[in-house]
């Protein structure tokens, strides 16, 4: 089904990257509600093809709600989340990754019996085709097995994790972990990544490697990345445009220094001088 | 401590020599030991059976099922019923009970798919404890024949397979049902195995390991579930029916066909290794072991599980059974075969190949 | 001497180290607020004091050793902990939350109960709703209600305004200082809103990736740079 | 209408006994989450316990709160010896566990007693044949009424230590939210071994009720009853302590309607299977059972 050729993903994109204004995901009105708590109120952004777009917004904002809307987790009350011009909420969770849709995991959600290589190979379940009939009669199983061992080892060894490949995720560092969280995401060859918090838990000096892991994945692998964050610095180093949350709503959108100085957040962040 | 590298010549010699190991003992038990010996291993090849389908189905997914003894039970009726009532060959059998199977098996999997942990317990609970009740039943006795069951379904002679030379008698016929034993079990091993080291098999263990997290990836979660309960069936109806051409009878209240058929499954497996390939294959060699040790313990003469339901009393082995389940949850939760892996580690460790395109073959 | 005192603090959950050694002290009647971005380890500060994570260092309250006294007993010591989150009894009505917040006390509770009525009175119209259905603003206010029945010297306070709007949150903290000015309650606080929490404590400790980058009384803090940097980069 | 009547009585007593156990069964899965597969056995070990004390002469009332005694001591031993190391593991872990403890009480009991002959287990109430009133024609036999009596009796007396104690509100708390109970001060250790504790003293009784009408006693005893508490505990959704009541009485009364008006399609030895298809169907419709919530899962 899909093409397993190259070391990396080649992705002819249906829009032309270089004007880079027509939008690869586009979130109108969405709202979500819990009960009687309204998580997500009207909100709307859209993501440009190749770009880098940081989600922030204080604990609470909705931003992991978000997520969950996006990766068809939740089903939001109203609104529409249309992706390449695709409706996105008429495909069921497990359709996302075949639309070329990954994600992480903000409190990681990994498969801690499974090695590192064997969760990334996890990853790379949309890439392949044999099910259980062609498994049970080995009908191009080995093949596939191959194809997909050695397209999740490189990933690994791009992340640097290569040494690790046959250690189960359970037990090892949580900044190994996160990585690991990357490289899984990867393999199903995406053009979307969804990032939730990947820099949380990290030290300072992680936090670093992780923004040069973002900017280098990127064009490596042609992606555009939603990043949810709390970790200012890393969020404004790395990303082409921020749109700031707070209850749910949208308060601010632009590049990093027209929301860093948008009194609106820095009165959601510091405190409203009331 | 050695140190092996995967896929050199030392690698592949220790692994030939597992096999002739393995296919010594094969060769040598049916042609050195008495027939009831041999009964014995043909007694644990059902038995693997049994607890490797089960396997799928809890050890690799995580999904609890009590209720396999049912489908056991629908291989051993599918077998007799077509054997007596329709002149069938015995040898067919195992494919039209395999199907019978793999429906009722998703059938069942059906409801257990939107109720999770205890509620699938619960279901499956209910279905080992209906099968037997509905073969009893006098409305269905034109087809089971009630709660005497069915006899006399057995190869009547034994087919002439070149190889193992003429069989005759008691004793051929014991030396025949443990090579066909041997036959379904490296099938099912074989089925497992395959779907185990496969793209599918990595989707079992990923729902186990994190349901949500297998769905993001592109795991449909509905059909994979579904599937492997359904296969799981199938195989488990194999052992059924290789049980009831053992012995030639299967009734309502036989062995593995009530709830504590299911039981047994679970011991077989927990004991040698849940989610290890091999971890059934062992449990059921250590449970017919320990099984025919225990029936000289005290004055019971029924084996481990006779004790149960007042069976027969004063035996300890049941006693003893679970205490040695217990110790096992808390000292080697992956059973036997991890056990041994663990240990095992630490006189010969195989280095796997680095990982990448680069290096492959 | 402090009331609370911690001494190279380290935990974390399994074998992930989240704190690396913390030092931090809250002395009678003051309100302390611990400041950091997400992932910090605020929460995880808080957690390890109240004995809910395995812990090492040391932790004195009230000269006492406390650091292997476990979460429960320490209720009837005189700390209580309003988790993140809230940390109500969702299937328990209003009146009952109390009830549990006194569960350490064995003396009669139902002044106490009217009393925070009549400090939250929204919660009393409430009293036999399942808290569940409350409103965030109104959960919060319960939990900080149940915490203080069971009389605590020190109150540690997880994040009050998590998802707030700005003038519930206000009214929390001001019914948090009235406490602190009025009965002599000693407060730590974790708050990410640092202009509020600048207002209303007295002192600051600033925490990054695990260990303490900056301490001092509020306004000093409320000068530095390094607030204005850990929160919005640089 | 007399066999209606007939029917439906029989069937709340038996429902009562039902009921008992899946309440047991509901204590201790709102506490710790767990199934315990071995419920009817530690209830099947508590009879035989009170055969016991009966049988060296202490009184029959005295016989069973000592039975419920030991039953509480089981249940809460089970829980914090056993239990609790496994939980941490794995939940599969537990569940086979419950089925280790399920086997070794089993053949505990069959080893210490083996099987006892009928009518070794004097009923509490008057059995006798022309121990009974005939209410709207039906006949309602002393021993049914108190079986009855004594289940609802009891249920009641529980609902009163859930809602109306300080301990209650602790059990509730910890059900409700460990994490903060254990802030306020609840010592959940000793709240968790508790509900297994009133689990285990509920099955003794419960045990003994049953035991009384069947008036055989054997490693067996509590099987069939284990099955029908479980399909009630899962009919009315396993964290409702009333559903597993209102769902036990139904399955007592539901299973005598079924075997008494279609007795050759159902009858005695079908009563079960139709009883436990019943629920498939309706698990089929509402997964979490009549009365259970849904719980928003949280990523």
């Amino acid at each position: 089904m899909a093409n397993l050729g190259g070391a990396a993903g080649t992705i002819e994109s249906v829009n032309n990257t270089d004007s880079g204004n027509v939008p690869l995901l586009e979130v109108s009105d969405v709202t979500v509600r819990f009960g009687g708590i309204i998580a997500l109120d009207g909100l709307s952004f859209s993501i440009d093809q190749g770009a880098i777009c940081g989600l922030i917004g204080p604990n609470g904002a909705g931003k992991t709600t978000m997520f969950n809307v996006v990766s068809r987790i939740y089903d939001p009350n109203e609104g529409t989340v249309s992706f390449q011009g695709r409706d996105l909420l008429a495909v069921p969770a497990h359709g996302i990754a075949h639309l070329g849709i990954a994600r992480t995991f903000q409190n990681l959600a990994l498969f801690p019996t499974m090695t590192l290589l064997e969760n990334v190979m996890v990853g790379a379940h949309s890439q392949g085709s044999v099910g259980m009939w062609r498994a049970i009669a080995r009908i191009g199983a080995a093949r596939e097995n191959r194809r997909i061992r050695d397209w999740s080892g490189d990933l690994l060894n791009q992340l640097g994790l290569g040494h690790l490949a046959h250690v189960p995720a359970a037990g090892l560092p949580f900044g190994t972990l996160k990585r690991l969280e990357i490289a899984r995401a990867l393999a199903a060859r995406p053009r979307f990544l969804l990032m939730d918090e990947p820099a949380a838990g990290l030290t300072h000096s992680e936090v670093d490697e992780l923004g040069d892991v973002v900017l280098r994945i990127r064009g490596d692998f042609d992606l555009t990345v939603l990043l949810v964050e709390h970790h200012m610095s890393m969020v404004m180093r790395i990303s082409d445009k921020v749109v700031a949350m707070e209850f749910g709503r949208k308060i601010s959108e632009g590049t990093p220094d027209q929301v860093r100085n948008d009194p609106k957040v820095i009165a959601a962040y510091l405190g409203a001088e009331a | 401590m050695l140190r092996i590298d995967e896929g050199s010549l030392r690698h592949w010699l220790i692994r030939v020599l597992g096999v002739v190991v393995v296919a010594f003992i094969v060769v040598w038990v049916p042609t050195q030991m008495s027939s009831s010996r041999i009964g014995q291993f043909t007694d644990a090849f059902i038995l693997m059976i049994a607890a490797m389908s089960l396997n799928l189905v809890l050890g690799f997914t995580g999904q609890i099922s009590i209720g396999h003894s049912a489908f056991f039970g629908i291989g051993g009726y599918t077998a007799a019923i077509l054997i007596k009532d329709h002149g069938w060959s015995p040898g067919y059998t195992f494919y039209a009970a395999a199907v019978v199977a793999f429906v009722v098996g998703c059938v069942v999997a059906l409801p257990a798919l939107r109720i999770r942990g205890i509620y699938l317990a619960l279901v499956t609970l209910a279905v080992a404890v209906l099968f037997p009740t509905l073969v009893r039943w006098k409305k269905l006795a034109w087809l089971t024949d009630g709660s005497k069951g069915i006899d006399s379904v057995r190869y009547e002679d034994v087919p002439v397979w070149p190889i193992l030379g003429e069989l005759k008698g008691r004793e051929g016929r014991a030396v025949f049902m443990f090579w066909l034993g041997l036959i379904v079990v490296v099938v099912t091993y074989l089925v497992c195995r395959g779907i185990v080291k496969s793209r599918f098999g990595r989707a079992l263990v990923a729902i186990r390991d994190n349901e949500t997290a297998a769905a993001v990836m592109g795991v449909n979660l509905t059909t994979t579930k579904v599937l492997v309960f359904g296969v799981s069936a199938a195989l488990c109806s194999l052992g059924g029916v290789l049980s009831t051409l053992k012995s030639g009878v299967i009734t309502p209240d036989g062995q593995y066909v009530t709830l504590l058929g299911s039981i047994v499954f679970l011991l077989v497996m927990i004991v040698g290794g849940a989610g290890t390939l091999w971890g059934p294959i062992v449990g059921g060699l250590v449970y017919v072991w320990l099984d025919s040790t225990t029936r000289d313990i005290g004055t019971n003469d029924s084996g481990i599980l006779g004790a149960l339901f007042g069976w027969a009393d004063q035996s300890p082995a049941t006693l003893i059974l679970g205490l040695v389940l217990v110790v096992i949850m808390f000292a080697a939760p992956y059973g036997l075969v991890g056990l041994a892996k663990r240990l095992g580690r630490k006189i010969v460790v195989i280095v796997p190949r680095p990982v990448g395109s680069s290096t492959s073959r | 001497m402090s009331l609370l005192e911690v001494r190279a603090l380290t935990a974390g959950y399994g074998p992930v180290e989240v704190l690396h050694g913390i030092d931090l002290d809250v002395d009678e009647g003051e309100m302390v607020v611990i400041l950091g971005a997400n992932g910090a380890g605020k929460t995880t500060t808080m957690r390890a004091v109240s004995g809910m994570i395995g812990r090492s260092g040391a932790v004195n309250f009230g000269g006492v050793d406390i650091t292997r006294t476990n979460a429960e007993k320490l209720v009837g010591m005189g700390i209580a902990h309003v988790p993140q989150g809230r940390g109500t009894f969702p299937d328990l009505t209003v009146i009952d939350n109390l009830r549990v917040g006194a569960y350490a006390r064995s003396s009669d509770h139902k002044s106490d109960i009217d009393r925070w009525f009549d400090v939250f009175p929204r919660l009393a119209e409430r009293r036999d709703q399942r808290a569940g259905s409350l409103s965030g603003g109104e959960q919060q206010m319960l939990a900080i209600a149940r915490a203080l029945m069971s009389h605590p010297k020190l109150l540690l306070c997880d994040e009050p305004s998590l998802g707030l709007a700005p003038l519930i949150t206000q009214e929390v903290f001001e019914v948090l200082k009235k406490l602190n000015v009025e009965e002599g309650l000693s407060v730590l606080l974790v708050e990410q809103n640092a202009n509020l929490a600048l207002k209303v404590a007295q002192r600051v400790y600033l925490l990054e990736t695990g260990t303490v980058v900056a301490s001092g009384t509020a306004a000093q803090i409320a000068s530095d740079d390094a607030i204005r940097k850990a929160y919005l980069g640089a | 209408m007399e066999r209606f009547f007939q029917y439906f009585f029989d069937g709340l007593s038996l429902g009562s006994i039902y009921a008992l156990l899946a309440l047991g069964l509901v204590v201790v899965f709102r506490g710790t989450g767990h199934l315990n597969f071995a419920q009817g056995e530690m209830a099947m070990i508590c009879t035989f316990v009170v055969w016991q004390f009966n049988d060296w002469g202490v009184p029959l009332v005295l016989s069973i709160i000592l039975g419920m005694i030991v039953g509480f001591a089981l249940g809460a031993g089970v829980e914090t010896t056993i239990i609790r190391g496994v939980a941490k593991k794995s939940q599969a872990g537990v569940f086979v566990v419950s089925i280790a403890l399920f086997l070794g009480l089993n053949s505990l009991a069959a080893m210490i007693w083996g099987s006892l002959p009928p009518e070794q287990l004097p009923g509490l109430f008057p059995d006798e044949p022309d121990d009974f009133q005939r209410i709207f024609g039906a006949v309602w036999r002393y021993e049914y009424i108190g079986v009855l009596a004594v289940a609802l009796v009891l249920m009641g007396l529980l609902f009163l230590l859930f809602a109306k104690t300080k301990f209650g509100l602790a059990m509730r708390a910890v059900a409700s939210n460990p994490e903060s109970a254990r802030l306020a001060g609840i010592p959940t250790g000793i709240v968790l071994a508790s509900s297994w504790g009133i689990a285990g003293a509920m099955g003794a009784l419960s045990g003994t009720l049953w035991g009384g009408i069947v008036g055989e006693l054997n490693a067996g005893l509590m099987f069939t009853v284990f099955i029908y508490a479980s399909a009630a505990a899962t009919l009315g959704g396993f964290d409702s302590p009333g559903g597993a009541v209102i769902a036990g009485l139904t399955i007592g009364v539901g299973e005598q309607f079924l075997a008494g008006y279609f007795p050759g399609w159902i009858g005695q030895e079908m009563k079960l299977s139709a009883a436990l298809l019943t629920i498939f169907v309706v698990l089929l419709i509402k997964p979490s059972g009549l009365f259970g919530s849904t719980k928003v899962e949280r990523v």
